[in-house]
């Protein structure tokens, strides 16, 4: 009936596509963002702080699953990051994401291991850093006005999600996974369209809040940000700037990418015409160490299957 | 209504799951590491990966094709990839053209992509064996025991007790939402509402959540207070790991770093 | 048209197995009043869950005449309004207004046809000076009596709900069991209040294990005790 | 050591500007079971909130002759045992072990001690099979016995419970009522359950608006049809 999916259709990067270079550097950028995050969350919330970011933490995860439909049987997602940065000021946004993005990648695969410093880099610290940066000019700039909460959050939410995009598909790209000319704007382009899904939802969230409990819209004003803040906000910016002109040449994206190549294999059945020439790929001196590989690969999987079946058949004696 | 499906966690006696879940959760990072490590197109040693994920597989009592099945999960990810088979340089194996453009394929391309769907393919399904053979309280434990902040463990703690709650939650108001989705088609109106208008609508159902998550940490918050609670999370200290799951754990390691180097010397 | 409810033969299975409704059959009248009753787990929420397509077991169900199957949905879900047991469960918009609008809004009504509309739902339940309120700040009863609005609002020829007095005080109770007696609609009511079935609702439907286990005049089922005894009921 | 409760001239404003509470006043002697009822939003979950601090007003409030003000809460705490309306807002930690072992390892006891403490306490509840079950798999009457364990571990002197029986169904809500009889400690019980009252608890106090508005023997404030009816509650 509900079956709603874990997550939205989004850039969990999976182990195997980083190379340890970029999964390592991410890891430790990551590391020390979440941990300034929990310095900062700890003097300014206090002992609120576990409960509070715990349940966000649940109530976003549980948000990604609401959707509506759009045109042409997809349909619109909240990732989260706008809304808790929103709310909640971004440093408890980056641990809410952080939590988040872990538990999906621990429990469900949601995204990789090796990988998941990169995944809270990119859908945490850049989707965080990001709306900061433009909600807090915007709010600014309308100097606090009502109509400019639901702007910036609306210009916010979106950006938040097209930069991360961008700057995962720039990630793959640098790992050596993919070809920068085509995924970055793949990527860019199918954001666009994710992102604005994202940006009505955190329209909609923000204004039930404001009916609801405007309160809660005034914890995340509460701090003003750290100089930390806004220098992340340049790096990314700057980013943006090397990524976009790339972005707009190709409005594509990934499920588009998706769809054509489906079709491509169809028409064309291109992977398939490939192994009846080479039998497999890197044949010669490799060949016969895959073969010994998978004979000592065998005889492994083998004894473990007959010692199972053996320790089952004694505690089966055993319990007679 | 109940969430159980969100629980990837099966529970067993077998031999995974009595390990200690720190050496399970270093293990799977040392194995999920390797794979990354190893060169494309190291074919031996990707059978050998194959091989000792299959044994931790069929030692887990799981059933290799459960955990099969949930693999093919993160398949779609690969198509990121894709493009490799035309951009990467090399032999070349055939070109096609499509309107304007004209692609042609490598045997390296082809080559690099099959590398990295396998290695993400061994990677996953590690990955699932330690989520399905270790409790999520367990897990915990080992986040403590290789050095995440308590004080985060404690979060995430916390956020998985409240995921069951809030997605049941979450699922309910969509529930609520299709009941009273209806209409009568003779009357020839556009039926559905606005796209703006069921973004809004959605919204609001977010905006419901996260409310009920503020009020809610308000809730839990004094009952922590109630039984004590300061702003410092304690907890008992975590047990010893046994000896012989070391020796093990050491072993494996040792054997992946050989796997990693002979296919270094012998790929390049 | 012709306000029935039509069960036959239906059986539902849970994903993971749990055979929750395992040959359910029954008929019910234009202008019935019913009540379904049974003990914890016997299968009564997920019963109602498929006179609206939310669930869709083996076994046919018709709905005003209508069969419940993908491609009625939108008018079977005109036709037949469902309140959940829990009105936290039921209003997700901003404001009470708001909510009582969003099924005629769906159905493509304009402005003021959805205005008309919710001023009469809400007038039916006694809660017109209400409509700015936020749904979230009332009290239980208060909510209890918009959910019903926000199905009134959708003009449904049958009203189906899910232990509507449970969690009411015993005042927000009374004025509830008034409400629904005035109103002229078909009516399926599950719940564990038996004191308010002798009230209100002159037939009963008795669930037990997936299956009906009793069904017939109100009076009688609950003089019953034995049949009471049996499925974990007592005589109010 | 005096196992009572003083509350006296206790007023608290919500921050929205509600007066939940104008003025409460009473006194519950050493051992007492007193049942707290009112209409909803009468102000009985506020005043719990009260008893150990987690709200503050004007007005004074001793627990166990201790005065609750901020740097007595930790010996109040563990004198006050508060189990809240919802199960899910009570149980908060991984395991049913951790949840009731919580209480225990704030009050700064060795491992060892806190083992006997959470042992004991799920005997008391007749749950000590479940210590490793994770919380929310749970039934809710299983819920709300945990719940009652993860204060009994504290051994507290005081019990006070914000509507134990809602949600439970009637064997579940028996079982409970029989528990709470078995135990030995002074308790306050907030409740729409007048059934419970009438059974369990030999003194009311009634709230309405902020205010007690009666406080007496049971049997004769549930006899008493015109204040009943005055404050929305009904003869059990
Ligand atoms: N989402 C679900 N997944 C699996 N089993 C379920 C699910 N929801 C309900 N069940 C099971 O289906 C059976 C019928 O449940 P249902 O909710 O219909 O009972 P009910 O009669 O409404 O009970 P109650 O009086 O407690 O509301 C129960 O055994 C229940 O455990
Ligand atoms: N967090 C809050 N902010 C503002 N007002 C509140 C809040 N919580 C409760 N109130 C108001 O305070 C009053 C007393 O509420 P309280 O929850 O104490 O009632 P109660 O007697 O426990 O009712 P019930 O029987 O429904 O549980 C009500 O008018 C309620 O609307
Ligand atoms: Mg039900
Ligand atoms: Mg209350």
């Amino acid at each position: 009936m509900l079956s709603a999916p874990l997550s939205p259709p989004l850039m969990h990067i999976p182990d195997g596509f980083l190379s340890i270079l970029v999964s390592v550097v991410l890891w430790i950028a990551t590391i020390g963002i979440v941990a300034v995050s929990l310095q900062r969350v700890n003097r300014d919330l206090g002992e609120r702080q576990v409960p509070l970011m715990g349940v966000l933490a649940a109530a976003i995860f549980a948000g990604q699953m609401l959707n509506f439909p759009v045109a042409g049987g997809t349909s619109g997602h909240l990732l989260g990051a706008a809304l808790a940065t929103i709310l909640l000021g971004p440093y408890a946004a980056v641990l809410v994401m952080a939590c988040v993005i872990g538990v999906q990648g621990l429990l469900f695969q949601d995204g990789g291991l090796l990988a998941m410093g990169a995944n809270i880099f990119n859908m945490g610290i850049v989707g965080v850093v990001v709306t900061h940066f433009l909600y807090r000019t915007l709010r600014n700039l309308g100097s606090g006005k009502r109509w400019t909460i639901f702007v910036g959050g609306f210009a916010s939410a979106w950006l938040g999600v097209v930069t991360a995009s961008l700057i995962t598909a720039l990630e793959l790209a640098i790992s050596g996974t993919t070809a920068a000319n085509i995924a970055i704007p793949a990527m860019g382009g199918v954001h666009v369209l994710i992102g604005f899904g994202e940006a009505l939802i955190t329209v909609g969230a923000l204004a039930f809040l404001y009916f609801t409990r405007p309160d809660l819209l005034k914890i995340g004003e509460a701090k003003p940000a750290g100089r930390a803040v806004w220098l992340a906000g340049l790096v990314i910016a700057l980013a943006i700037a090397v990524a976009s002109p790339l972005a707009s040449s190709f409005p594509d994206g990934l499920e588009w990418v998706a769809e054509q190549q489906g079709f491509l294999n169809n028409a064309h059945n291109a992977p398939y015409q490939i192994i009846p020439d080479y039998v497999f790929p890197g044949i010669g001196n490799a060949a016969l160490a895959t073969i010994v590989a998978g004979v000592i690969g065998t005889l492994v999987v083998g004894g473990v299957a007959f010692a199972l079946a053996y320790a089952r058949r004694n505690r089966s004696v055993v319990s007679n | 209504m109940h969430v159980h499906f969100l629980d990837p966690f099966h529970n067993g006696t077998s031999l995974i799951h009595r390990l200690d879940p720190r050496v399970k959760l270093v293990f799977t990072l040392a194995y999920i590491v390797t794979a990354s490590l190893l060169p494309f197109g190291a074919w031996a040693a990707y059978v050998l990966l194959l091989a000792i994920v299959l044994s931790v597989e069929l030692a887990s009592e799981l059933g290799i094709g459960y955990v099969l099945r949930r693999a093919l999960l993160a398949t779609p990810f690969v198509l990121a990839a894709v493009p490799l088979i035309f951009t990467v340089p090399g032999t070349l194996l055939f070109t096609f053209s499509l309107g304007a453009w004209t692609f042609t394929a490598s045997l390296e391309g082809v080559e690099r992509l099959l590398s990295i769907a396998f290695k993400s393919w061994v990677s996953v399904q590690m990955a699932i064996v330690l989520a399905a053979t270790t409790s999520f309280p367990n897990l915990l434990m080992a986040m403590r025991g290789i050095g995440i902040p308590r004080l985060l463990v404690a979060i995430v703690g916390l956020m998985w007790r409240y995921i069951f709650v809030l997605v049941d939650q979450a699922l309910r108001l969509l529930r609520a939402r299709a009941a009273r989705s209806g209409a009568t088609p003779e009357m020839g109106r556009r039926v559905g509402g606005s796209i703006v208008w069921r973004a809004q609508t959605t919204g609001g159902m977010a905006g419901n959540l996260l409310m009920r998550g503020f009020e809610r940490g308000d809730r839990i918050y004094a009952a922590m207070a109630a039984r004590g609670y300061d702003g410092e999370v304690r907890a008992f200290p975590l047990p010893q790991v046994p000896l012989t799951q070391w020796f093990g754990l050491g072993a494996a390691i040792f054997l992946f770093a050989l796997i990693l180097l002979f296919s270094i010397l012998i790929v390049g | 048209m012709h306000h029935t409810i039509q069960v036959q033969e239906l059986v539902f299975k849970y994903p993971d197995g749990t055979r929750a409704l395992d040959g359910v059959s029954f008929h019910i009248a234009p202008g019935e009043k019913v009540a379904l009753v049974g003990p914890n787990g016997a299968g009564k929420s997920t019963l109602i869950l498929h006179l609206n397509g939310i669930l869709q077991g083996e076994g046919t169900v018709c709905v005003a005449d209508i069969p419940v199957v993908e491609k009625n949905f939108a008018r079977v879900r005109a036709a037949v309004g469902l309140v959940f047991q829990d009105p936290d469960d039921q209003l997700f918009s901003p404001t009470v207004f708001d909510d009582v609008a969003f099924g005629p809004i769906y159905q493509g009504l304009d402005e003021q046809q959805v205005r008309a509309r919710v001023e009469h739902a809400l007038h039916a339940v006694h809660m017109q000076d209400y409509a700015r309120r936020v749904s979230h700040h009332l009290s239980v009863g208060q909510k209890k009596r918009i959910s019903i609005a926000t199905v009134l609002s959708m003009q449904p020829e049958i009203l189906v709900l899910d232990e509507p007095t449970a969690g009411l005080d015993p005042r927000g109770r009374r004025d509830l069991i008034r409400l629904l007696r005035e109103l002229p609609q078909t009516m399926l009511i599950a719940t564990h209040d038996l004191h308010m079935v002798q009230e209100l609702l002159p037939r009963t439907i008795v669930m037990d294990g997936g299956r009906v286990v009793a069904d017939g005049r109100t009076s009688e089922i609950l003089n019953d005790d034995a049949l009471l005894n049996a499925h974990g009921l007592e005589k109010p």
